[in-house]
């Protein structure tokens, strides 16, 4: 795996992708539902300025003809219209900055507000590739394929420096940061073979940290899922939730969170999702940053009514078992440990 | 005629000018090492655009590139824009239109200097052992734990000459506060003097957190502990916080001296008082204090909390109310003016057709949506450019051919002015006008190779860059020529009002023979035309 | 720069001074929960930076001016400090798919 | 102004007269203080967002510290302040022995602030409380817990200079004081370097509870 670890660094190549891109295209394909909403701003913004600008160059190119130097023209004063002038031209575009301001936040909040049912894929960001979790267990390096038409929640995190996941068809980037995850999401509206850039300085081959993202139809997405190997892909062991079950049981997690343990530890049942109320008076909503931080430093957010006696993780957990052991506790959202421990037992 | 006794011909010992406490001369030893720094970042610029000439960027490897457009951001923005025109055209003139002897502390001016090309060795030295590879923006924790380059030697650099910028700051408030001649009450202040004063109080207030900032990093750098790392426990959001904290009030730090110069020259060529005085006076205070309160607008896709992403997209539509101000009171100044194009006036009206698309652009990336998109790529590169290039650069050289006559007693060739003026005007627009829609394509910033699809623009600019580097060569050439051959400048040639234009050419070493008194508003222009 | 303050006034303030003083000290050693003791520290602090600024520097008796600009270094940190901590106070409240706060 | 200070004294030649020299001065040094509260600034948002988050490591780290010797600091540095205060009153009052009695007086304070710090740091040496790789404590907070002590000394070191500087200045003007034979001409030197000394005293005021007082304190 560490061998495949780094993209080989090749010069970037022309693609078929890019679906409607003629040589001189001044808006890229758009291919999210986030697209078309972004580039109306764009060209409601663009006619405004542009009127701005013409009507201010076309003035200024009137003013400086007809009043050159020596022109017989009326030069007498205008008296009397300065401080009406002033305020018209500081409130009119007050008011349309504020129009556009809300309608930029509007959207902008869209965008951070993950859809409920939108399907998880974990990316990480190592100088200088982006390797990408599914659910399912299915890695790739490289290279993203998603579902048409589903809404898709990133959850995102850096080994080592800032990185930032931009594809532009999508109209969304996100920087990527280290030790702890950032979200966004996207819902493709086509099918076809995008861009990935990293826009966040990253070192020397921060121009070559790309990727394609090939966005499928719903049943050439299954198949995919199915056969599930394309070269650069690769596929884990077993799902994530099995995956995360190993790591919870070989850290021995259970032996203080489990509800009949001795050693008094807050539960783990249900806990992404709710509301987990600190011994400083401060309240959270448990998510996956709370839940890695929990792990790797315990120390910081302490549950109320509970002692600070949990060791720190840091160091022996990878960050792939990392997100399995999140999921495994998201899944225990909807079935509490115990019966699942009950449910394996029963099995074996 | 010129004077037998001027500030330049007084003593002419080399000692003279390296000791000297004449805010004159001191003015123009910063011409001279701001113009070195300048060509230094040009050259970093011109090699940068020949190698996005092609997709593969095959003349210079990911390595240099990386260092060159460092170098560029560093030497460019602290060591040319920060310093450019407070440091020559504010020391200059700030005395001479207040009608005082000198700067309230002429000791401390020269020791900004000195301070001044201390960090600039410091940084050159970094650039001479090896460069360094992070950005201007040293983002951590690439800046503290994987960078291999010289982060530490251009750190310092940048901490010292902070310090040279927070004592010019320091000296010219003190000045316009408190050596007016008498007479000279704040609204009759020419807008030039309103504009450094804003300018100062950003530099006093914003640069030493800079400073410190850059203390930290150099701390996390040296002894691994953590404050921005988050291996080691910190934020690197911490750093963005305290660097835009300084680094967007930067920003206006390079503008409004712009807009002070372009005022004054829009006056004196409209032959009119400028329109709404008290507003373009006080949108400069405004944008001082507003431009503090924005800075998170660089931050919307950091991982910033959304919330407060929208208040900073709020205050970011704030800060641009005064500068349209500005815009619209420049244009009405000319209305019935008595318009004369000569050389300053072609820069002034190149500065307000450019900063006006370069203003606008910045909508775009207040609208929070819109920024997701262009945030890091060329769309925000062709914005700065726009502001920095085509509005700061273009009025520095509209000042400097302005109060040329005043500086060095010479005339410029005007015809040369003019052609100058224009060619710059057209290369810019074609340098960076194409990098709006390749940044909204997709191409992101600071890359040394990229997808094939984006070939077109990117020669386009930098055919324009080309243009544009002549365009720079031209005015240093005849500005040279014109200090031996040039016609010898009166008192006030172009006819214009303002105590500096009372004193010969170039002025006496004190200034003014007796101290003048001021009975009249700035921008007489009503009577003399 | 007229008159000068009298002596007395000034060890009244030094007095003053050191009482604050004791008084943090003093409390530090009752343990406040959680972040009272911190607001209650500063609290004192600022208390003595401002008795220092008005009888020590003067600025009781200064022109509006100075006192401006005595003010503006505070009220700057004050937009430095409380436009960064917007930032970590409201991280984090949309987090999940779905949920508002 | 009705001040007693014009009598004898040139003001710098771009001065119209001493007091707008005198003015001049003050008001630059109030400038420079705006700059230096913003440069103490940084280091301060810092040390309120990591205690936010990290605030058992900090407690921990914080309660190592010698508080006692902090709050002795404490009051010797107010007491420099009074001695200045009462130094720019005996220049406005051109009274030459008290002004050097007063001059000296806030010269021994420093150096005794300075000389604690210094045994402190030592004690801080001793106890191994050093950042990189000898930092004695592992485990949980140890990362927080040298962040706190990162924060310590940049602050506190930060403030040593400062204290330093000030008492050049201080020694400069004893010197000056003994050698005068105008003392108004020293009123405008006197007064603005007060102003210094007294804001590396505010400083401290903050430094103060922020790093020592953050646990409970030991005695």
């Amino acid at each position: 795996m560490e061998k495949l670890g780094f993209r080989s660094i090749k010069p970037w190549k022309n693609s078929p992708m890019i679906s409607n891109s003629s040589l001189l295209a001044l808006l890229p394909t758009q291919a999210s539902t986030l697209a078309s909403d972004v580039d109306l701003i764009t060209i409601a913004l663009v006619l405004l300025c542009g009127a701005v600008t013409f009507g201010l160059m076309s003035a200024i190119a009137f003013f400086v003809v007809r009043y050159r130097e020596g022109s017989v023209v009326d030069r007498s004063p205008v008296r009397g219209v300065e401080l009406k002038l002033e305020i018209f031209w500081s409130t009119v575009p007050l008011l349309i900055f504020i129009c556009l301001f809300v309608w930029g936040a509007e959207r902008y909040l869209e965008m951070h507000s993950v859809p409920a049912g939108a399907s998880e894929i974990y990316v990480t960001a190592k100088q200088w590739m982006w390797k990408f979790q599914h659910a399912n267990g299915t890695q790739e390096l490289g290279e993203l394929h998603v579902p048409l038409g589903r809404p898709i929640k990133l959850v995102m995190i850096s080994q080592d420096v800032i990185h930032s996941f931009y594809v532009p068809a999508f109209r969304m980037k996100q920087d990527v940061l280290p030790d702890r995850y950032t979200y966004t999401w996207f819902q493709a509206t086509k099918p076809g073979k995008y861009r990935l850039f990293c826009t966040q300085f990253c070192g020397t081959e921060h121009a070559a940290m790309g990727g394609d993202i090939i966005v499928l139809p719903e049943a050439e997405f299954q198949q995919w899922a199915s056969i599930g190997v394309s070269q650069v892909s690769l596929r884990g062991s077993g799902d994530y939730v099995k995956q995360g079950q190993t790591v919870f049981e070989r850290h021995g997690c259970i032996s203080c969170h489990g509800s009949d343990s001795v050693v008094r530890a807050p539960s783990l049942n249900g806990l992404y999702g709710s509301r987990v109320f600190l011994d400083n008076g401060d309240s959270l909503v448990a998510d996956e940053n709370y839940i890695r931080e929990s792990v790797l430093e315990p120390e910081v957010k302490i549950v109320k009514g509970y002692e600070n006696i949990m060791p720190s993780f840091r160091g022996q957990i990878s960050e792939e078992e990392m997100v399995s052991l999140v999921e495994y506790l998201k899944y225990s959202k909807t079935m509490s440990i115990k019966s699942m421990e009950k449910e394996r037992g029963g099995r074996e | 005629m010129r004077s037998s006794h001027d500030y330049l011909n007084s003593d002419v010992t080399i000692r003279s000018w390296l000791c000297t406490r004449d805010h004159k001369r001191i003015a123009l030893l910063y011409l001279i090492s701001i113009t070195l720094f300048f060509f230094i970042g040009g050259a970093a610029a011109a090699i940068i655009r020949l190698n996005l000439m092609t997709p593969s960027g095959g003349l210079v490897s990911a390595e240099t590139y990386n260092r060159l457009f460092t170098m560029h951001g560093v030497i460019m923005v602290w060591f040319f824009l920060i310093p450019s025109i407070p440091t020559v055209l504010g020391n200059f003139l700030v005395p001479l239109m207040i009608g005082a002897k000198d700067l309230a502390f002429p000791r401390l001016n020269l020791l900004s200097w000195y301070i001044y090309i201390l960090g600039g060795s410091f940084t050159f030295a970094a650039i001479v052992a090896g460069g360094v590879d992070t950005g201007w923006t040293f983002y951590t924790p690439y800046s503290t734990a994987f960078s291999s380059s010289f982060v530490l030697l251009t750190a310092a650099g940048v901490f010292i000459t902070g310090f040279s910028s927070i004592l010019t700051g320091l000296n010219f408030i003190v000045t316009i506060h408190r050596m007016r001649a008498p007479g000279l009450t704040w609204f009759r202040l020419p807008i030039f003097i309103w504009s450094m004063w804003a300018t100062s109080v950003i530099m006093v207030l914003a640069t030493p957190v800079l400073a410190i900032t850059l203390l930290l990093m150099a701390v996390e750098r040296v002894f691994k502990v953590g404050i921005f790392d988050p291996a080691l426990g910190g934020d690197p959001l911490l750093f963005q916080h305290l660097f835009w904290f300084y680094s967007h009030p930067a920003v206006y730090i390079m503008i409004l001296p712009g807009m002070g110069v372009v005022s004054e020259i829009i006056c004196c060529f409209a032959r009119k008082r400028i329109f709404g005085y008290a507003f373009v006076a006080l949108s400069s205070v405004a944008i001082a204090v507003i431009g503090f309160f924005v800075w998170g607008h660089h931050m919307f896709v950091s991982g910033q909390s959304a919330y407060a992403g929208v208040v900073f997209s709020f205050l970011s539509f704030l800060v641009s109310v005064p500068s349209a101000i500005k815009v619209f009171n420049w244009t009405a100044t000319l209305y019935k003016g008595n318009i004369q194009l000569r050389t300053p006036m072609v820069y002034a009206l190149g500065f307000i057709g450019l900063f006006t698309v370069g203003g606008l652009t910045g909508l775009f990336l207040a609208v929070l949506a819109v920024d997701v998109h262009v945030h890091d790529t060329y769309f925000v590169i062709a914005h700065f450019h726009f502001i920095m290039v085509g509005g700061m650069v273009s009025a520095y050289l509209g000042g400097i051919h302005f109060w040329w006559p005043k500086i060095t007693g010479k005339i410029y060739p005007e015809k040369w002015g003019i052609a100058a003026a224009l060619l710059l005007f057209f290369g810019f627009n074609l340098t960076f006008f194409p990098q709006f829609i390749l940044g909204y394509l997709g191409m992101p910033r600071r890359y040394h190779s990229y997808p094939p699809e984006f070939q077109i623009y990117h020669v386009m600019s930098t055919l324009g860059s080309s243009i544009l580097g002549l365009g720079y060569l031209l005015p240093f050439s005849y500005l040279l020529w014109s200090l031996r051959f040039g016609k010898d400048a009166g008192p006030n040639d172009w006819n214009a009002s303002g105590l500096e234009w009372k004193t010969s050419s170039p002025p006496p070493p004190h200034n003014f023979e007796s101290t003048p008194l001021v009975t009249q508003e700035a921008y007489d222009y009503g009577k003399s035309s | 720069m007229t008159h000068p303050s009298g002596v007395r006034g000034f060890i009244f303030i030094y007095l003053a001074l050191l009482a604050l003083l004791a008084l943090t000290f003093g409390v530090s050693f009752f343990n406040l929960s959680g972040s009272w003791g911190l607001i209650l520290n500063l609290s004192i602090s600022f208390l003595k930076a401002i008795l220092i600024g008005l009888f020590f520097m003067h600025l009781n008796r200064s022109p509006g001016l100075t006192r401006v600009f005595a003010a503006a270094g505070f009220c700057w940190l004050a937009v430095l400090l409380s436009l960064a901590l917007t930032d970590y106070v409201s991280r984090g409240w949309i987090a999940l798919p779905g949920r508002w706060p | 102004m009705g001040s007693p200070l014009n009598a004898g004294v040139q003001p710098q030649e771009q001065f119209k007269s001493i007091e707008q020299q005198h003015e001049a001065a003050t008001q630059g040094m109030w400038i420079f203080l705006a700059t230096e509260i913003l440069f103490f600034g940084g280091i301060f948002l810092a040390y309120f967002i990591y205690r936010r988050s990290y605030s058992i490591g900090f407690e921990r780290m914080s309660e190592m510290l010698d508080s006692f010797l902090g709050t002795l600091n404490t009051a010797i540095l107010l007491t420099s302040s009074l001695t200045m205060a009462l130094s720019v009153r005996a220049v406005q009052l051109e009274k030459k022995g008290s002004l050097i009695l007063f001059l000296v007086l806030t010269l021994i304070f420093g150096v005794a602030f300075l000389t604690i710090k210094g045994f402190e740091y030592s004690e801080d040496f001793k106890n191994k409380l050093v950042l990189g790789p000898s930092f004695p404590f592992h485990g949980l907070e140890a990362v927080h817990m040298e962040m706190f002590l990162l924060i310590y000394y940049v602050m506190t070191l930060i403030h040593a200079v400062h204290l330093l500087v000030g008492i050049c200045l201080v020694s400069l003007m004893v010197v000056k004081t003994v050698r005068s034979r105008c003392l108004p001409a020293l009123y405008s030197p006197i007064e603005v370097i007060g102003l210094y000394w007294h804001f590396v005293d505010v400083v401290w005021l903050f430094l103060y509870p922020l790093l020592y007082l953050a646990g409970r304190p030991h005695i």
